[in-house]
């Protein structure tokens, strides 16, 4: 399927393509974009992405791999973004079909959940004022078998 | 022996730089790799319980030893999606 | 939002325009394809949708004013295809946006599965051996408070 | 009075057409009407279980009564999706 780590906008019906066949009854995806506002409720101008490239997407692989089969059968293709980025531009695309949705939603929010935890990427916020910070995810929850 | 520092977010900026080369007596671990910088940049020390340890792209711990030339890569937490 | 009964190909651009604003952080898209094989194993030749156009409307509407409250504050577009379809082409598609990607996953599989419980949509399911079968939904699974 | 029937998916079919009129007593309920149907059309009577009545959009019972000019759907169970 499609694994990527890009400096380019993300291009989601490229995602959506590698994963749809003839035996796709579902097909789930998830864009995550930068937002305005950040989770303490500071403005911000944009995030920087960093990833460890070989390992980002080894790992990105790996999850992708778990997630399509984890629940069933599907495909899953994910990309996520590097470098600067402005208001509103999607930092991560992932996209899952199946023959039947369950599957496909249990997969995609697998995918995002691991990806989080999982993927040496980081990501700095900037905010409005002229701060900046770099941000993590929470700490990983072991996923519900 | 010389080996690759591979830094990232936070700990790049605390190094000044992604990358950089730290020479260390043959068969030192991980572990001295990293008393080794924290010598040179004080700030680290208090990250190492929060930091992965790479080595050539397999995780590693402090008694991981190095080989002239290898990459260790310091991993801070992440904040991919 | 953007709720519609159409009987031309969906788009889902349009849905994920529909919803996505300054303050989204994630979106969540549902399609649902005809695919080539039926539940009981058939080859399929296409699908027939026909709605209460008045009363499906309605319905979508609510079960997307729901979907949009439920799980946080969400944003909420759903669009179904009436008449005839072929292979590959989409019956349904739903975005889905919000703050967060918990809500915005939890909302989009709310409407999925609320719209086949109480939408008034049938499907007309085409075999390739020249019959063909009115295909009913499972009934309801009160959904999870 | 005149009733407009409104039927869907295999409903429709076993009326043969998606719309038809249909002349009751004055005071006649949603039942009669179902059961004026089944007389012309006997395929329908095991379907009444699964069928929803709607008069006018709203939905009905056997006992909701019509009046003049009112449209009556019958759902039979949903396959959206």
């Amino acid at each position: 399927m499609h694994y990527a780590i890009v400096d380019a906008p993300l291009d989601l019906a490229a995602l959506i393509a590698a994963v749809r066949t003839a035996a796709s009854g579902g097909l789930v995806t998830f864009v995550g974009y930068v937002r305005e506002t950040s989770d303490d409720g500071r403005p911000v101008s944009g995030l920087d992405y960093e990833a460890h490239d070989e390992l980002a997407l080894r790992e990105l692989r790996a999850v992708g791999a778990e997630a399509s089969t984890r629940f069933g059968p599907a495909r899953v293709a994910i990309a996520h973004r590097v470098g600067s980025l402005e208001l509103g531009e999607a930092a991560v695309a992932i996209a899952v079909a199946a023959a039947h949705r369950g599957v496909a939603f249990d997969a995609c929010e697998y995918a995002i959940d691991q990806l989080k935890a999982r993927v040496p990427i980081w990501k700095r916020e900037r905010y409005r004022d002229g701060d900046a910070r770099w941000r993590e995810n929470a700490p990983a929850t072991p996923p519900a078998s | 022996m010389t080996v690759r520092i591979a830094a990232f977010a936070r700990i790049g900026e605390i190094l000044r730089s992604g990358t950089l080369e730290l020479s260390l007596p043959g068969g030192a671990t991980a572990g001295a790799a990293w008393q080794s910088l924290c010598a040179s940049f004080a700030q680290l020390a208090p990250l190492r319980a929060s930091t992965r340890l790479v080595i050539n792209g397999a995780l590693a711990d402090d008694g991981t030893p190095l080989h002239d030339g290898d990459e260790l890569a310091l991993l801070p937490p992440f904040g991919g999606g």
